[in-house]
C-alpha cells in the first residue's frame, strides 16, 4: 500500500488540526483560488509589516492534502522575513513537480517536506498547491516583490 | 450471478476489451468504474478503425479514385448504421468532435441567425426571448446556453432539482412560457442517474413553440434511445462513452430544422458556391461539417454501434440496472454514506454518486484508487448541482457492460478500507 | 535515383504504410497522388493510438486515478511534442478538431469579444474595420472571414494572384492598412504548391497593427516550419495531412493573445468556476478546449511528428522537391497540358495542379484512376483561384515522403494515356 | 480496362456533339444547378406547351458524363408529354443510384442505357445527374406537377 507514503502522519495531523485557520483582520491583500476539476477553495489573505510576513489567514473547503498544506503554510512563512517565505515558495512547488524525483531539503521545508509522497501523484499537486498559489497571488496583489 | 448477467456473459464480453486485463498500483486487478466520462474500446471498435486506415483510407466527399469511393462508402454506412441505432435517418445527422460541440453547433447557429436569410427567423434570440435549462445539467448543457443569452440579450432561466435528485417540475409551466425559445435539459444526469421524462417536457415545449435540445450523452450508450420516438428537434451524444473513439460527437436534428438553420463552422465541404465576397451553403448534414470529417472515427462508431447492437441495448440497460441497485444497496449498508440522487433503481440510470461523512471525495478517490478501483472525484462537470445539494464535491462509479457484480462487490469493500484508513466511524 | 531519394529509402518507408501494398482497379499498383487532401498513416501512427486506447485509456484533466494520470501524461506529453515539432511551446498548443475549426476559433473569439471583458477588447472587430485575405485561400481560410464580417459589419478585402500563381504583393499597402484588424493568408497554396513569403506580409501586419494568422495546413506537414521564428500571431495545421489521425487540428497563438482571447466552445474542462447564472474560465490551452477532447488521436499525432522528425523534415521537403520537379519536368513535355501554379521548383511545395487541353478534369482524373493512379479532381477547396486563373477546375497530384519516382513515372505515363483515351493529339 | 463501360461511344459522341445545347427563348422556368465539388454547372430552361415539354434548353460547363446526360435528356423529354418525361427522370434516377445493379430499360431510357456504367463509379453519379436534377427543377417552378 503506497498510500501511507502520500498520507503522512504529519498531513493527517494539519488536516485534523490546521494552523491558523480563519480570515483575520488586518490584512493587505486577500488570493481566492479554486481547484476547477473539484471545486476545492481557498481565500487567503496576507499582511506584511515592513520585509516580513506578519500573518496568513485562510478559510476555504478541500481535500486533506490541499487542507494540509495550506496549514504547512502558515507555519513556514508566518513571522518570516517575505524574501524567504517565497524561497520557500519555490521549494515546495519545485518539490510538487519532481514527480517524486526531488528530494527536499528539511531545513527550508520542515513539515512540507511530508508532501514528497504526493509529488508521485499528479492530479494531487494542484491540491497541494492551491494554498500556495493563492500565498503567492496575495503577495503579489501588495505590492510587495514577486 | 443472476439470470441476467448470465445471460451478458461478462467474462466473454471482458476479453474484446484488452485493458481490463491490465493490473494497477502494484499488481492490483483494475476496477473500472468511470465509464460515466468514458469508456473503454473493445478490439473489434480498435480493429475496424485500423482496418479502415490501413485498405480503404482517402478524403471522402472529394476524391473521384476507388479509395475515395471506398472511404466515402464507409463514412456514409457508419452514419446510416448510427442513425438507425437512435431511430433516425441519415439525413439527420451531423458528425461534430464531441457532443459538447454540438450543443455549441446549435446555439451558435442560433446567434448566426439574426445575420442569415429569413428561412433562419425561427432561431433568432434576442432580448425579452427565454432559454431554459435545468440545474442538473452538465456545463456542456449550460454555458453554452449562458454565452448565448449574453450575446444576443436573451435571458436564461431554469429548473430546479429536488433534494432527493428529481428534476422539480411543480412550476414547469412558469418557467417554460411562450417566452421560451430553447428548453435543454439532460436526458440522464451523469452524476445523478436520474432519468428525466421527456415527455411532459417535450409537451410543454410544444405548447410554447420552444426547440427541444436533449443531451443524450449518458443515455444513448447505457438504454434503448429513439429520438424520434421522443420527438425532440435536437439531441446529442459523444461517441467515447459508447465504445467508440475520442473526437467524434453526434447532432441530431429533425430534417426540417437542419434545412432551415444557418450554418456554424465553415470552411470546406460545406459549401454550395464559393466567391471572395459571399458564399452559399450545401444542405445538411454536409452543412455542418465543415473540414475534413472524423472519417475513421465514424467508421469506428459505426463498429460500436453494430457491437453494442448485437448485444442488445436492452440487455445492457439491463445489466447494468442489476449492477446499480447491487451499488446501491450495499452502499445503504455503510454508516456515514450519502447517496446523492435517486436512492433506488426506479429511473435512473448507472451513475452512482456519493459522498463520506468526515472524507473529502477527493480523499476516498485516492483510497480507492490505491485498491486498483478507478472512480472519479470532483463536481463531474456539473457544478452548480453539487452547489444545489450542498456538497462541494462527490465520487462517482458509473457501470458498464463490461462491470460485473464482481466490481460491485470490489468497491463496497474499498468504501469500508477508505473508511478504516481515515478512522472514520 | 538519385542520392536524395537514396537517402530516404522510400522502398523501407512504403512498408511501413500497409495500404501503399494494395491494388485498385482490378489488380493495378496503388500510385497514390492525393496526400494533400489526405496522407496515408504509418503503423508505428496506428500502433500507438491502440497501446494507448489498450493500455492506458482514461478522461485526461479530471479523474484522480492511476490510468487518468497516464493518459494525461500521454496526452500532454503528445502536445509538448507536437508544440516542439513547429518551434512553440505546449501552452501555445490548442487542439481542434481540424484545421478548419482552428481559423473558425479565431474568427468566433473575435465576433465573441464585443461581449466579452475589457482584456478582449483588441480582438474587437466592428463596421470600419477590415479582413485581409488572399484569393488563394482554401474555403477554410476564406469563408469563416466572410462570415465574422457578415456577423460584425467589418469589410472583407483580399490580395490577388498572379498570372503564374504568386500572391500579388503589389499593392500591399493599399490593401493592408491600419483599418486592417486581421490579414490570414496560406504558408503554402494546396493547389498551387506556390510558399508565400511570410516576412514581408507579417512585416506589413506589424506595421498596421493587424493580426497574423497563417495556414499551415501545407506546410507543416512537407517542410521545416518554425512558427515562432516566422513571428505569426495564430497558425493552424491539420493532423490527417501529416501521418496523423483525423479528427485533430492544430491552433497555435502567442501566448499573450491566447491569454485575453474569450473562448469560443464552451462547456467541461474549460470553465474555472461555473454558476447557473455565469461562469470563468480557465487560462489557455485549456480554455479553448471544451469537452471531452481527441485524447487519442493527439497521442497518435505525436507519435506522428516523432516519425516524421526521425526522419528530418529537411530530407522530407527534399525528397519532395525532387518528386516535384520531376512531375513538372515531365508534363511540360507532354503537349496541352497547362499546369496551374509556378512551372519551375523555385518557392514551391508539391501540390502540382494542371488541366489537359480537351478533357476535362473529372475525366482526366477517371482515366488515371483506372489505371490505379488517385489524384484529386475539381476546385480543391478553392474556387475563386480556379475562377482567377479561368478554370472551373483542374487535376492535381501531390506528394509526400512515401512517393517515389516510379510513382511519378506512373503519373506522367497516365497523363499520356488519358490523352490517348480520349483523342486528343 | 473497365473504363470502356463507363465511356461509351453514345455518351463520348453526345459529349462531342450535344443536343439541344444553348438557352432559347420562350422558356417558363430556368434552374441554375451545381456541383459543389467539381464546380460544374448547368443552367437549364423548360418550356412547357399544355402537358408537353415543348423545349429543354441548356448551358454550362462541366465533364464529358454531365455534358453528355443533359445532351441525351433533351432527346428524351423534348416534344414528350411531362408525365412521361417524369417516369423517364425516375428510370434514370433509379439507374443512377443502382450501383450497376439496375437493369435499364431501353425503351423507356434510350441512349440513357449507356450510363448503367457510370452508376459503378459513385463519384460521377452526381455529374450524370446535373442536368436532370436541373430539369426537375425547372418543371417545379414552372407550378408543373411533379
Ligand atoms: C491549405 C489548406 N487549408 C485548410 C485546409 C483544411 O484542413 P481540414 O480539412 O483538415 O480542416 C486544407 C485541407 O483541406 C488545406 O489544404
Ligand atoms: C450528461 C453529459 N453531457 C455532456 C457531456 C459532454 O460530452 P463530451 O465531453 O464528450 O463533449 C458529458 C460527458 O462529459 C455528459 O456526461
Amino acid at each position: 500500500m503506497q498510500l501511507q507514503q502520500m498520507y503522512q502522519e504529519i498531513i493527517l495531523d494539519h488536516y485534523k488540526n490546521p494552523h491558523g485557520r480563519g480570515l483575520r483582520d488586518p490584512f493587505d491583500a486577500e488570493s481566492f483560488q479554486v481547484n476547477p476539476t473539484c471545486g476545492d477553495e481557498v481565500t487567503l489573505r496576507v499582511k506584511l509589516d515592513g520585509d516580513q510576513v506578519a500573518d496568513v489567514s485562510y478559510d476555504g473547503q478541500g481535500c486533506s492534502i490541499s487542507q494540509a498544506s495550506t496549514s504547512v503554510l502558515t507555519d513556514l512563512v508566518v513571522g518570516r522575513p517575505l524574501a524567504e517565505a517565497l524561497t520557500k515558495f519555490e521549494a515546495f512547488v519545485e518539490l510538487m513537480h519532481g514527480r517524486g524525483t526531488v528530494e527536499p531539503d528539511e531545513d527550508v521545508l520542515e513539515d512540507g517536506i511530508a508532501f514528497a509522497g504526493v509529488a508521485k501523484y499528479p492530479a494531487r499537486v494542484k491540491c497541494a498547491l492551491l494554498g500556495w498559489m493563492a500565498f503567492k497571488d496575495a503577495v503579489a496583489r501588495t505590492g510587495g516583490s514577486t | 450471478m443472476t439470470a441476467v448477467t448470465a445471460a451478458l456473459d461478462v467474462d466473454a464480453l471482458r476479453a474484446d476489451f484488452p485493458i481490463l486485463g491490465r493490473t494497477v498500483r502494484d499488481g492490483k486487478r483494475l476496477v473500472y468504474l468511470d465509464s460515466g466520462a468514458t469508456a473503454q474500446h473493445p478490439v473489434q471498435v480498435i480493429e475496424a478503425e485500423r482496418a479502415f486506415l490501413t485498405e480503404h483510407n482517402a478524403a471522402v466527399h472529394r476524391g473521384a479514385h476507388q479509395l475515395a469511393e471506398e472511404a466515402t462508402d464507409a463514412y456514409e454506412s457508419a452514419r446510416a448504421r448510427i442513425a438507425a441505432f437512435v431511430g433516425a435517418t441519415p439525413g439527420e445527422l451531423v458528425f461534430t468532435k464531441n457532443a459538447t460541440e454540438g450543443i455549441n453547433l446549435i446555439a451558435y447557429a442560433m446567434g448566426n441567425a439574426s445575420t442569415a436569410g429569413p428561412e433562419a427567423a425561427r432561431f433568432v434570440l434576442g432580448p425579452g426571448d427565454e432559454i431554459v435549462t435545468t440545474e442538473m445539467e452538465h456545463h456542456a448543457n449550460l454555458v453554452p446556453w449562458q454565452q448565448l443569452a449574453q450575446r444576443t440579450g436573451a435571458t436564461l432561466r431554469w429548473l430546479g432539482v429536488t433534494d432527493d435528485g428529481r428534476l422539480d417540475l411543480s412550476n414547469l409551466d412558469s418557467v417554460v412560457t411562450p417566452r421560451t425559445k430553447v428548453l435543454a435539459f439532460t436526458h440522464q444526469s451523469n452524476v445523478l442517474g436520474t432519468v428525466n421524462p421527456v415527455e411532459p417536457l417535450v409537451a410543454r415545449a410544444r405548447e410554447v413553440g420552444a426547440l427541444v435540445v436533449l443531451d443524450a450523452c449518458q443515455s444513448v450508450p447505457h438504454s434503448v434511445v429513439d429520438l424520434r420516438a421522443l420527438d425532440v428537434d435536437f439531441a446529442v451524444f459523444s461517441s467515447h462513452k459508447m465504445l467508440g473513439p475520442y473526437g467524434l460527437g453526434v447532432l441530431y436534428g429533425r430534417q426540417e430544422l437542419l434545412a432551415a438553420m444557418p450554418p456554424f463552422l465553415t470552411g470546406g465541404s460545406m459549401i454550395e458556391m464559393v466567391e471572395m465576397a459571399r458564399s452559399t451553403f450545401a444542405p445538411p448534414p454536409q452543412r455542418f461539417e465543415a473540414g475534413t470529417p472524423m472519417t475513421s472515427q465514424a467508421v469506428a462508431l459505426g463498429a460500436a454501434v453494430d457491437y453494442l447492437s448485437a448485444i442488445g441495448m436492452d440487455r445492457v440497460a439491463a445489466h447494468e440496472h442489476l449492477l446499480t441497485v447491487a451499488a446501491l444497496d450495499g452502499l445503504a449498508e455503510i454508516p456515514g454514506i450519502r447517496v446523492i440522487g435517486p436512492a433506488d433503481g426506479h429511473a435512473r440510470g448507472g451513475a452512482v454518486s456519493f459522498v463520506v461523512a468526515g472524507i473529502h471525495p477527493h480523499d476516498v478517490g485516492q483510497v480507492l484508487d490505491d485498491q486498483g478501483i478507478a472512480v472519479r472525484v470532483g463536481h463531474h462537470c456539473a457544478w452548480p448541482l453539487h452547489r444545489r445539494l450542498g456538497v462541494p464535491a462527490s465520487v462517482r462509479a458509473s457501470f458498464y457492460l463490461y462491470n460485473d457484480l464482481a466490481d460491485v462487490d470490489a468497491f463496497l469493500a474499498g468504501v469500508r478500507e477508505t473508511k478504516r484508513f481515515f478512522g472514520v466511524a
